[in-house]
Order: C-alpha cells, then sequence, then structure tokens
C-alpha cells in the first residue's frame, strides 16, 4: 500500500505545482494560433522560412502594446506527408485553445487535411500550397489562401516556354494531387500552345532512382523535361539527367523555387527554369518591410519564396482576433468577410478572398537561376542574350 | 477475521492500486506544463518501483486473482471514470482511443510472436490492409460499417495467407525476410499503385451505425456536448474487451499449450501428435484477421490514410511495445501500448527523440530484461481453480 | 528372426543414409509385445538414429517398419504418435518455461479436444476435460514421485535432472501408447538416480503389462537388470541379439565395445 | 531498344547490383561467424556515407581540394570509423545476447538500425533533410548514341568490383580468411585449434562495416545525394540478397546482390510507366524464392540434433 500513498502525495504535489504556474500567467490572456509546415525533409527549407515568417509575425504583435492578448504559436511539422499533416492538423483541430491556424506549403498535405479543419472548424490561411482544389474542391467556409494556385503559373509557363521554340517536352510529376495537378494543367496550356509532349511519367514523392525513366526521355530526345513536383525530387532528377548525358533544358513549377534546390545542385542548377505567383519579396508593397524585420530578429534561415504569404497569413489570424475576440466561429466569420467588397491590405498588397476563400494573385513571376540564384527571368542574363538555355 | 473482512482485504490492493492508476493517468493526460509531467512520470516510476520492492505488486496480482469478477468491473468502472473526466477533449479522447485500437492490433500479434513463434514483420501492413480495406469500401459500397470492420479483418487474413506457403517452409531468419519483404513491398505498392490514392493516400469516412453517426458530437440538451472521439471509444472499448477475452482463453486451453510446445520445440510437437502446421496457421490467420480489424477501425476513426502510415518502422514499434510489454502477456501489452504512445504525446520534450528511445529502450530491455516489463506467468487454465 | 513374426514392432532391412554416411544398413529388428528390448552399441552406431526413422523424423532410405501388423514406414511423426508410440528423447526435450502439467499435457494432445470452438466457447466442457486430465496426470506422477504431484503447476526449469527425466517418461506415457521409446533415460544422472529411475520404469511395467518399451542404454547395470532381450549395433548393423548374458559374452560385441581386434 | 539504351540499362544494373552485393557480403559474413542476422547493417552505410561527407568538409575548412587526397582520405576516415564501430557493436551487443533466441539479436540489431539513423536525423546538422554528396571524381563523359559513360561512374564501378574481389581474396587467400571460415564452420573445433572466437568475430565486424561504409560512399558518389533513412532499404535488400544466394555463402550473395539488381532492372524495363514497380517486383520474386528454395538458392546445411 506504501506505493499507492505515495502515488497519491506525487500527484497532489503536481496538481499544486501547476495551480501555481497557471496563476503566475501575466495580465494579458494568452490566446494560442498554429502554424503547420513542412520543418524536415527535402522542403523543410521553405517550411522553416515559413514558420520564422508567422513567428514574426506574432513576436511584432506581442511586442506591440496596443495588443490586446499575448499570443502563442504553436507549431507543428507535417514533413510534407500527408498523414502526418492531417495528424497535426487533428492535433490543432482537437486542441480546443488554439484559434486559429496559418497552414501547410506542401499541396498533397493540405488537400487531405481540409476535411480535418471543417471537422473541427479550426478557421486556417493556405500560406503556400498551389493546388486550386484545396479552396475550389470544397465549400468548407474554414478554409482561406493567401497566395495564388497552379493554374495561373502552368499556364504562364506554357505560354513562355512554347515562346522560347521550344516544341517537344517529357512530363515527369510526382503522383501526388500535387504533382498531378501540375502535369494536369501544364499538359492543357502547353497543348493549346502546340507544344508536343513525348513522354510522361508519374513518380512516388520518395523516388530515389530516376535512371529508368531518364534513359527512356533520352532515346526520345525531348527539347524540355517538365517537372511537375518538389524540391527533393527536382534535385535527384536533375543530378541523374547529368549523369546520362540528358540534353533537355530543365523546366520545373514554383515547388522547386528554394535555396535548398540550388545547394542541393551546385553548378547543375544554372539555367533551371521555374515559374511562380506573386511578385519576388523584395518587390511587394511591403516587402522591404519585412524583409529588414526578419532579419532583425535574426532566424538563421530565410525566409524563401512563401515567407511573405506566411507572415501575411499569420498577421490576418492576429488582426482577426484582436478585431473579433477569441472564438473560432468569429474569427472565420471574419475572415469570411474580408472580400473584393472589403480587402485589407498586407505586406502582399492587398488581400481579398472570394466565395471559396481564395486569395487572387494575378502576377506570375518567371525564375531562372542564375550563378547559384533565382534570378527573374527579365533581369537574367539569358533574357538578355548574354547565356543559352540549353537547345536555344 | 470474519468473511467480509477477508473479503475487503483481498479487495483492497486491488481497487486501491486501481483507484491510484486511473487519478494519475487522469492527471498526466491533464497536465499541462512539462515539468509537471516530468515530475508525474519520475513519481510514477518511484511509485512502481516501490510498490515492487515492498511486495506491493504481489499483494495486487493476488487480490486481481482472488477477486477477478469485481476487478473487471472495477477496470471498466475505472476506464469510464477516466472517459467521463474527458468527456468534451478532443485530443485526449483521440489518444485514448489511438491507444485501445493499438492495444487490439498487437493484442493479435501477440497471439502469432507470444505463443506461436511466429515474428511478423509486416504488423503495420496487416493493419494498413485492414485500413485500405475499409477506405474502398466505405467509397464504393453501402457495406454496414461494423461488417466492414470485420471485412477488414478477413482481408488482412487472406492477404495474410499469401505468405504462409513461405513463412511455414522457412526458419527464423528465413521466415523473418518473408514478412520484411512483404512490409517494404506492401508499402511500395500503395506508394505507386495510383487506384488506391497513391502517395496522395484515401479519406475514409466516420462510422455510423444504424444511422448513428460517429463523427458528430455527442449533444444532451442545450449545453451538454461530449466529443465525437467517445463514440470510437466506447466501440473500441467493446472490441479491445472481446479480442481480450478470445485471446485470453486461447492462451488458457489446450490451443494456447499447442502453440507454446509448438514455440519451444518443434520436433519434440511433432513427436507427440501437434499439427505444427496447423497451428501456425491458425496463430497467423487469428493474429492477422485482428491486426486488420484494428486498422479499418483506425481508419474509419482517423478518417485519412496514406502509405506512410504503414511503414516498416511502424511495424518495427508493433514488435517493441509487445516485447516492452512482456512477450506473451496481454496485460503487458496495455501497459506498453499506453506507455510507449502517451508519453511522448504528452512529453513533447521527447517527442522528436521518440523513435530513437523506442529503439534503444528495446536495445535495453533485450539485452538485461528480456522478459519485459510485466513477464508472461505460467499458465493458469481455470483461474481460482484448485486441485482436490 | 522368429520374434519377426508376431513381433509389436518389426523393423525390415531399415536403411538410413546421410549423404554418403550409412547411419542404418539393412537393419532388421523386432520387439515381441510386452518386452523390454534394449539397444546398445558404441556412440554413432545408429541407436538414436533409429527411433528417428521410426518416429517418422528422418525419411527412410530403404527398408520398411511395420508397428501392429500395419505398414508405418515413413509414417509422420505425427501419424507414429497416433499409431500408439511415444518416445523420450536423449537430450531431454521438455520445455523449461511450461509448468509440469503443460510438459505432460503435450504428450496427451491425443485426448484433449482441439477445435478452437471447443477451447475458447465451451469452457464448462472443457473444465471437466481439464479436471479429467489432472486425476490423470497426477495418478501418473504419483507413481513416479509423489512430491511431484503436489507441484504440478510450477515451471519445469526448477526440478532437478532425475525428474525432468521422470516428467518426460510422463508425458510419454500419459497417451497411454503401446510401445514406449527411451533414448539413454540414465544420461546426466548418478548411479544412484539411474537405479531409482529403473525402480519407476519396472514399476510402471508392473501397472501396465502389456507395455512395450524399447531402451538404449550405456549403462550395462540398468540394460541387465530391466531388459527381456538386447540387441547390439555397430556401424548401423545388427551384430548381435540375445539375452543379456549371451550379448555380454559374444566376441563382437567385446570387440565393438573395446576395440579388441 | 536500341544497342545504346540497352547498355545504358546494363549500366545502372551492374552499379545497382555492385552495391548490393556490398552490402550483402556483410550480411553473409556476419552469420558465417556468429549464425546471426546484424540488421543494422544497412544504417551501418548510411553512419558511413554522413561519415564521410563530414570528412570531406572538414578537409574544405583545412583547406585541402584536391579531388584525389579527398576521395582516399575520405574513404580511408569512413571505413575506419565503420570498421571500429563494426567491432563495439559485435563486443557490446551481439557477442552478449550469444546464449539468446536467434530473433531477440535479429530484433537488437533492427532496432540499433533505427537508433543509427534516428540519430543522424536529430543530431547531425540539417540530417532530416537529403543532403547533397560532392562529386569528387572527374565528370567528364563520352557517349556513344545513347550510351553516356562518365568517367566518374566508370570508376566508381570499377572501385566496387575491386572491393569485392578483394573481399573474397581476404577469405578464401589469407590466414585470417582460414580462421573466419574455420569460425563458420564449427566454432568449438575453430576454438580448440586455438583460434581467438571473440576476435575472429570482432575483426570479421570490422571488415564487413568498413566495405559498408565503401558501399555508403559509392552510392554518395553516384547519386550525389544522401539522406537519413537510405541505408533502410539498402539494408533490407542486401539481407534479402544475401538470402536469396543462401546466407554464409560469399559467392552467393554476390550473385544474390546482382541478380536482385537485374531483377529491378528488368522490372523497370518492363513497366516503364511505373518503374517503381521494380522494387515491389524485386521483393515478390524474394518471397517466391523463399517459398520455392526455403534456405536460398545455394542451400546452406542444416543439421539438427534430436
Amino acid at each position: 500500500m506504501t506505493a499507492i500513498r505515495f502515488r497519491h502525495v506525487t500527484a497532489f504535489a503536481a496538481a499544486l505545482a501547476l495551480g501555481l504556474a497557471s496563476t503566475a500567467a501575466d495580465a494579458k490572456p494568452t490566446i494560442k494560433v498554429g502554424f503547420i509546415g513542412p520543418l524536415t525533409g527535402g522542403t523543410s527549407s521553405n517550411g522553416i522560412g515559413g514558420r520564422n515568417s508567422a513567428d514574426l509575425a506574432v513576436r511584432l504583435r506581442n511586442a506591440d502594446p496596443k495588443a490586446k492578448y499575448t499570443y502563442k504559436l504553436i507549431v507543428l511539422d507535417d514533413q510534407c506527408k500527408p498523414n502526418i499533416g492531417v495528424q497535426a492538423a487533428t492535433k490543432l483541430g482537437a486542441n480546443k485553445d488554439v484559434i486559429a491556424a496559418a497552414t501547410h506549403y506542401c499541396s498533397a498535405v493540405a488537400i487531405s487535411t481540409v476535411d480535418v479543419y471543417h471537422k473541427f472548424g479550426l478557421p486556417i490561411i493556405v500560406w503556400g500550397a498551389v493546388l486550386p482544389d484545396i479552396t475550389y474542391g470544397n465549400n468548407y467556409k474554414e478554409v482561406h489562401r493567401v497566395n495564388g494556385t497552379m493554374i495561373n503559373q502552368n499556364e504562364t509557363a506554357a505560354k513562355f516556354m512554347t515562346g522560347l521554340g521550344y516544341k517537344t517536352w517529357a512530363i515527369i510529376h510526382d503522383t501526388t494531387d500535387c504533382g498531378k495537378g501540375h502535369n494536369k494543367y501544364f499538359t492543357k496550356f502547353l497543348t493549346a500552345d502546340g507544344g508536343k509532349i513525348v513522354a510522361r511519367f508519374g513518380v512516388t514523392s520518395d523516388q530515389q532512382d530516376f535512371t529508368a525513366e531518364l534513359t527512356k526521355i533520352k532515346s526520345l530526345h525531348p527539347d524540355v523535361i517538365y517537372f511537375g513536383g518538389l524540391t527533393p525530387i527536382g534535385v535527384r532528377i536533375r543530378a541523374q539527367m547529368e549523369k546520362l548525358g540528358v540534353k533537355a533544358q530543365f523546366e520545373c513549377t514554383s515547388g522547386i523555387v528554394s535555396d535548398a534546390f540550388i545547394e542541393g545542385l551546385g553548378k547543375l542548377a544554372e539555367g533551371t527554369l521555374a515559374f511562380r505567383e506573386g511578385a519576388p519579396t523584395e518587390k511587394l508593397p511591403g516587402g522591404k518591410h519585412f524583409l529588414a524585420q526578419y532579419k532583425k530578429q535574426g532566424y538563421s534561415d530565410p525566409p524563401e519564396a512563401y515567407g511573405a504569404f506566411a507572415f501575411t497569413a499569420m498577421n490576418l489570424i492576429l488582426d482577426t482576433i484582436e478585431a473579433v475576440g477569441p472564438n473560432r466561429k468569429k474569427v472565420d466569420r471574419a475572415l469570411n468577410k474580408i472580400t473584393a467588397a472589403n480587402p485589407v491590405n498586407s505586406i502582399i498588397g492587398k488581400v481579398a478572398f472570394d466565395d471559396h476563400g481564395q486569395n487572387t494573385i494575378a502576377v506570375i513571376t518567371k525564375y531562372v537561376v542564375q550563378d547559384g540564384k533565382w534570378t527573374v527571368w527579365k533581369e537574367s542574363d539569358y533574357a538578355k542574350g548574354l547565356r543559352k538555355l540549353k537547345g536555344r | 477475521m470474519n468473511r467480509a473482512g477477508a473479503v475487503f482485504a483481498s479487495l483492497l490492493p486491488g481497487v486501491g492500486s486501481a483507484v491510484a492508476v486511473t487519478v494519475y493517468v487522469i492527471l498526466l493526460l491533464a497536465v499541462e506544463s512539462q515539468a509537471a509531467i516530468a515530475a508525474l512520470l519520475v513519481a510514477g516510476v518511484i511509485a512502481v518501483l516501490a510498490a515492487a520492492r515492498f511486495g506491493g505488486m504481489a499483494r495486487i496480482g493476488k487480490s486481481f486473482a482472488e477477486r477477478r469478477i469485481a476487478m473487471n468491473l472495477v477496470i471498466v468502472v475505472a476506464a469510464l471514470a477516466m472517459i467521463g473526466f474527458f468527456y468534451e477533449d478532443h485530443f485526449v479522447l483521440l489518444l485514448v482511443a489511438t491507444v485501445i485500437i493499438y492495444v487490439i492490433a498487437c493484442l493479435g500479434l501477440n497471439l502469432q510472436f507470444g505463443y506461436a513463434g511466429t515474428l511478423n514483420f509486416a504488423g503495420a501492413a496487416f493493419f494498413g490492409v485492414g485500413c485500405y480495406t475499409a477506405a474502398v469500401l466505405t467509397k464504393n459500397t453501402a457495406m454496414p460499417d461494423l461488417l466492414i470492420l470485420v471485412v477488414g479483418g478477413v482481408m488482412a487474413a487472406v492477404i495474410g495467407s499469401l505468405l504462409i506457403l513461405p513463412v511455414l517452409r522457412t526458419r527464423s531468419h528465413y521466415s523473418a525476410v518473408v514478412t520484411i519483404a512483404f512490409a517494404l513491398m506492401f508499402k511500395i505498392f500503395l506508394e505507386v499503385n495510383d487506384t488506391l490514392g497513391g502517395p496522395q493516400g484515401l479519406r475514409v469516412d466516420g462510422m455510423n451505425v444504424l444511422g448513428w453517426v460517429f463523427n458528430d458530437n455527442i449533444e444532451i440538451g442545450e449545453n451538454f456536448e461530449a466529443s465525437f472521439y467517445l463514440n470510437y471509444i466506447v466501440l473500441g472499448l467493446v472490441i479491445l474487451a472481446l479480442t481480450f477475452i478470445v485471446v485470453r482463453r486461447l492462451e488458457r486451453s489446450w490451443v494456447g499449450l499447442n502453440l507454446d510446445a509448438v514455440r519451444l520445440d518443434e520436433t519434440a510437437a511433432a513427436c507427440f501428435g501437434l499439427n505444427i502446421t496447423r497451428w501456425k496457421i491458425t496463430a497467423f490467420m487469428l493474429g492477422n484477421f485482428i491486426v486488420g480489424l484494428a486498422g479499418a477501425f483506425y481508419a474509419m476513426m482517423i478518417g485519412f490514410i496514406a502509405p506512410t502510415n504503414f511503414t516498416f518502422s511502424d511495424s518495427l514499434n508493433l514488435i517493441a511495445i509487445i516485447l516492452l510489454g512482456g512477450i506473451g502477456n496481454p496485460w503487458g501489452v496495455v501497459v506498453a501500448t499506453t506507455v510507449l504512445i502517451i508519453v511522448p504525446e504528452k512529453l513533447q520534450v521527447i517527442e522528436e527523440y521518440r523513435f530513437l528511445l523506442f529503439g534503444a529502450l528495446v536495445i535495453l530491455i533485450l539485452l538485461f530484461r528480456p522478459e519485459g516489463l510485466l513477464p508472461r506467468p505460467l499458465r493458469t487454465y481455470l483461474p481460482g481453480w484448485q486441485p482436490k | 528372426m522368429t520374434g519377426a513374426v508376431n513381433g509389436l514392432l518389426t523393423a525390415r532391412d531399415l536403411t538410413k543414409r546421410f549423404g554418403g554416411v550409412v547411419a542404418l544398413n539393412a537393419l532388421n529388428i523386432s520387439v515381441r509385445p510386452g518386452h523390454i528390448l534394449g539397444l546398445i552399441g558404441p556412440n554413432g552406431s545408429g541407436k538414436t538414429t533409429f527411433f528417428n526413422v521410426v518416429t517418422g523424423i528422418y525419411p527412410t532410405s530403404g527398408g520398411s517398419v511395420a508397428f501392429a501388423g500395419e505398414d508405418i514406414t515413413d509414417f509422420s511423426p505425427q501419424a507414429v504418435y497416433r499409431a500408439g508410440i511415444a518416445r523420450t528423447f536423449q537430450r531431454s526435450r521438455l520445455s523449461l518455461s511450461l509448468s509440469v502439467f503443460d510438459n505432460i499435457m503435450v504428450g496427451n494432445h491425443i485426448r484433449l479436444d482441439q477445435g478452437l470452438w471447443f477451447n475458447v466457447m465451451r469452457r464448462r466442457d472443457f473444465k471437466r476435460q481439464f479436471e479429467e486430465s489432472f486425476e490423470r496426470a497426477r495418478e501418473l506422477v504419483t507413481v513416479f514421485n509423489p512430491p511431484l504431484a503436489a507441484r504440478m503447476f510450477e515451471a519445469v526449469g526448477g526440478f532437478p535432472m532425475i525428474d525432468h527425466r521422470r516428467i518426460e517418461f510422463c508425458r510419454a506415457l500419459i497417451s497411454g501408447p503401446r510401445l514406449l521409446l527411451l533414448d539413454e533415460p540414465s544420461a546426466g544422472m548418478t548411479h544412484d538416480e539411474t537405479t531409482e529411475l529403473m525402480d519407476n520404469i519396472l514399476e510402471v511395467k508392473e501397472r501396465l503389462e502389456d507395455l512395450t518399451i524399447i531402451i538404449i542404454e550405456h549403462e550395462m547395470g540398468v540394460i541387465e537388470r530391466i531388459t527381456d532381450i538386447c540387441v547390439v549395433l555397430n556401424f548401423g548393423q545388427k551384430i548381435c541379439e540375445g539375452a543379456y548374458q549371451d550379448v555380454a559374452a559374444d566376441k563382437l560385441v567385446q570387440e565393438a565395445y573395446l576395440g579388441i581386434q | 531498344m536500341d544497342v545504346g539504351v540497352f547498355g545504358q540499362y546494363v549500366m545502372n544494373g551492374l552499379m545497382l547490383g555492385m552495391m548490393y552485393a556490398l552490402v550483402a557480403v556483410g550480411f553473409t559474413l556476419f552469420f558465417g561467424v556468429m549464425d546471426i542476422i546484424n540488421f543494422s547493417h544497412g544504417d551501418v552505410v548510411t553512419v558511413g556515407a554522413f561519415t564521410g561527407l563530414a570528412t570531406y568538409l572538414g578537409l574544405s575548412r583545412l583547406g585541402i581540394t584536391w579531388a584525389p587526397a579527398q576521395v582516399v582520405i575520405v574513404l580511408v576516415v569512413a571505413m575506419l570509423c565503420m570498421a571500429a564501430l563494426g567491432a563495439l557493436i559485435a563486443k557490446y551487443l551481439v557477442l552478449p545476447l550469444k546464449a539468446a533466441p536467434a530473433l531477440n539479436t535479429l530484433l537488437l540489431t533492427l532496432m540499433l538500425g533505427t537508433v543509427l539513423h534516428e540519430a543522424i536525423r536529430l543530431f547531425y546538422s540539417r540530417g532530416a533533410n537529403p543532403l547533397r554528396f560532392p562529386s569528387l571524381l572527374p565528370t567528364n563523359a563520352y557517349s556513344f548514341g545513347n550510351f553516356t559513360l562518365r568517367v566518374d561512374i566508370a570508376m566508381v564501378l570499377a572501385a566496387g568490383l575491386v572491393a569485392i574481389v578483394g573481399i573474397h581474396l581476404v577469405i578464401n587467400r589469407t590466414k585470417l580468411g582460414l580462421a573466419i571460415r574455420a569460425v563458420a564452420q564449427d566454432e568449438e573445433t575453430a576454438k580448440t585449434m586455438g583460434i581467438n572466437f571473440t576476435l575472429i568475430v570482432l575483426v570479421t565486424f570490422a571488415i564487413s562495416s568498413g566495405l559498408a561504409a565503401f558501399a555508403g560512399i559509392l552510392y554518395g558518389l553516384y547519386y550525389s545525394e544522401i539522406d537519413f533513412a537510405m541505408g533502410i532499404l539498402l539494408g533490407v535488400i542486401g539481407f534479402s540478397a544475401a538470402i536469396v544466394g543462401g546466407l554464409g555463402n560469399i559467392y552467393g550473395s554476390i550473385i544474390g546482390g546482382f541478380l536482385f539488381a537485374a531483377l529491378e532492372t528488368v522490372g523497370a524495363v518492363a513497366i516503364p510507366f511505373a518503374s517503381a514497380y521494380k522494387d515491389v517486383f524485386a521483393f515478390g520474386v524474394v518471397i517466391l524464392i523463399m517459398a520455392w528454395r526455403p534456405t536460398g538458392l545455394i542451400r546452406e546445411k542444416i543439421s539438427e540434433r534430436v
């Protein structure tokens, strides 16, 4: 019996400690908000950039004396894997203290988590995933998105590439909804613009060896290899293209616009093309301010391509909570009121959600890797004709 | 001492410990501050060690053995109390439900490994078979969900039967590679096979039994609303109870004896007429059935499944649970599952390191206490039975 | 070969080869019902192999085995057991982690209802069967060692070697076989223990008149004391058969053992 | 399919086969001397690769940038470290469990594998992400139609083959090899012949693990990318290869390695639309072979005393 008495004692001790801890909180009530993104794995640089940017929004808010609440950011890792994402989403949704969240860089994850947010009534703003169906595939009032979809970037991509005079394509895409989406839309626009697709391969999201596919592609001599997917596979394909002596222009999507892609390939990255919705961060209305603040906080990693979106998403959430108070339903209703009729200003310019909670981003930026940097096409030596893409 | 006194005396340790454990678990689940949780865990370990040191364990065990019916009731009450305490906390209830499901699955694997000695490295794969069965059936058929659970189990058993020939013909290392190869094959297959959702995975509809929708919160009147996870927990507990009884009775019967004999010495067993093949198949099929059933249930509860749910390391974790709990001891499974699932979830500090810790833990167990936390006791065919 | 005619177990030209090695070479052995036959010979002369072939652990390479008029050549071990042949092993193959009762019940397999439904759902009937089996086992154990009967539900690992042997005997006898194959029961036991054990065997033999036993032994004392007839093997061949005294006197046998040329 | 493409496939197949064989040989050596399966082997490959990468980074810090020197030093350091690791594993984890059931050792090594690659994931800087492995070999290439031969790949291939031949010579031509084979044959007799059993086990583990490091670095050079999980599949394939060839038989495991690679490549060619099926295909075949030849293609002698 000693054991049992002993347990009781410690139990109460623990309870006591708990009580003290809670009373020791400061005057402002603390509100929890969430962030989910890929913090580990091949796409982690984007995830961490996004995490830091969201965290920046929270820090600035907590530093602001006028703020009604103190905010605590709950950060979860979705590893860019759908089921891990669903687990993370369930965690946030199930935790009643979390009022709203900025979630997901990977479309594959986002598309599978929207149900969860709907089930738990947790308002979220997607900050990086580009698959249209995330917002347009359902009527969930809880789901919003500040960044654009993959439709426009693929339209631009097709027009641009055919414009450069390329004729034949081989498409490699990962078989997640994200890769399939890219495959679908790029094919649609490319065939419209008269491009010819000679081969098409669906690959799994953690495939290591592409020699089989590339050997096949090589024997078909396409002008361009289009890759619809994310950084890690992009790196492998490009590297193995070199090993097999595949001489084709490498064209990708917003999914590889990250420093990790360049780090992973070094010199080989040179000349890779990619397309992304939204202007480059430094050219955004509030871009300068954002980058300055980001620098000031001294994060070890860069904000990456979608940091500005993550910052905006989190800021929107915080503004809304300040306005209507920490209540999921209220916050959600308030977010849905941000429409073309009454848009709000943010560092990425005006944000207005349509009836599917989708923010409209018209501008698409064309990137090319030049000297180990993602360079806007217009300003690149390639556009100026000082350097040549493959086969031009 | 009079009769009533004696009864009381024999009940006290069991009831006392049950109450203590219940309170403890509730606290552990309720507490948020990492320090408090750590403190609780340390306290728990010390308490258990102390209990063992001063023979408390023996007394508790004794009173559980003597007052079976009473104790079972106590356990049920304790479980209900726990659930009642958290009736509206989605997250805690989700944890509890997960624990329940994993216990069921591990009971199945325990049947294979603990009794028949067939080490199945594809546990997660067969779990996955159940999950995908549920996903496909809920989407494409109007089959009643309870039936789907059963079908999930059957599918796991059927697909498992593909492995029976190689598993039977091979011995230890070699049969290990069969299940390992299958585990990997299964995951890769799911990834590359588009019709089953590929790496994207599949949505699964929640359960709906006779019009009772499991995914809706339970609302009674205006101001009472309980988490929808309660539905799953209740059903889960029922399934668990049934599984537990079946496994327990199997162990406490000639079948259990035969399985042990087969595991310990095939040749000798054969010389006394035991049909090795029959018993290995029985254990393998039944085990996979249980695992698959658990899988189907899990899929419908969690609502989404993808290949990365069913990796080789997931299979290893299932084995780790059995090993930690004490090979062949169902109660061990319960304890080990609770520890391995709840502790990392609560103690966020270690959550990141959980796999590392699992691995290290198992290594230590194998080196220093191969019989696990709760070593399997000798077989008692009829609890409380005394030779005349 | 007179015995062969009405022998309970009769091996004809039984042959077993492992690759090039001939372990049993056209062996003819027959044992009369109710007899105790001693099987002796130097190490590697094929005694245990003979048991393993008879009990179906090894397939034969030639020849035949008949039991009670039925041809049991290359029967599976299970079938041999069902036919009524039980055995013990040289290195006692008990499951040390199981209880005495469990180990004995393994031998009782043939009498126990193996149906899943019976075992899981019909617990009342199971209880009855269990109690019967327990009584049976307890009686048998009492014959060998009364104190043991009080400790039926303790792990075998905790008992001394001699009790292991006894438990093994019980495991072999519980099913009421007609032929008992004992593989060197005295192995790893002191002289006194061996004597004790032999008393046990003889005691059992008295109770079960028509039980036939084939015993492999090195202890000549044992053989002399309990066997009705001996067969001497060397290099898988029978070199001599007869009552112990005659066999012991035989020149070939002495050579085989002492290596006199 | 034209000759060039065919040649390319053969090249890919040889490359994979060589890596599998290197790993498989390790498994078979463990099994030979100890009758155990060391499932951490695959992750030792990983650790070896990461050690190599770390060494490279270190060298660059020191300003040693002459590629040939880098290659040699990276290889030597990684192989020595892994050899040491292997010996430690043998001494403190495998030998203590000698008396326990074989499955315990299997489990222990499996878990050790988890510990190893999890440790990399958690404690190696950015270890959770795929890391770029430097191409330390000349990258100029020669094209013949659709067939491209890259110097570095040719060198990697050659190196691998040399290693395989080397280990084969060690086992069959040296005193050490004799001792190893003696232990593999019959531990007791070997002991009576005055062979230090423990020492031989340690040495064997060291050799195999050294080979693993070698394989890991070749992997890095070939894919120019390594990540903490790479060893899992590699290990299992290596093990399967060893099993298919018949554990404890060096030739068997080498054959098994190349056979496995051949299966994958054939699978990839046969179903190019989803070349990832190649692994499903390969593992399926392994299971079938197990059913057909329960102790591997080249039978391992099983003697049971009753």
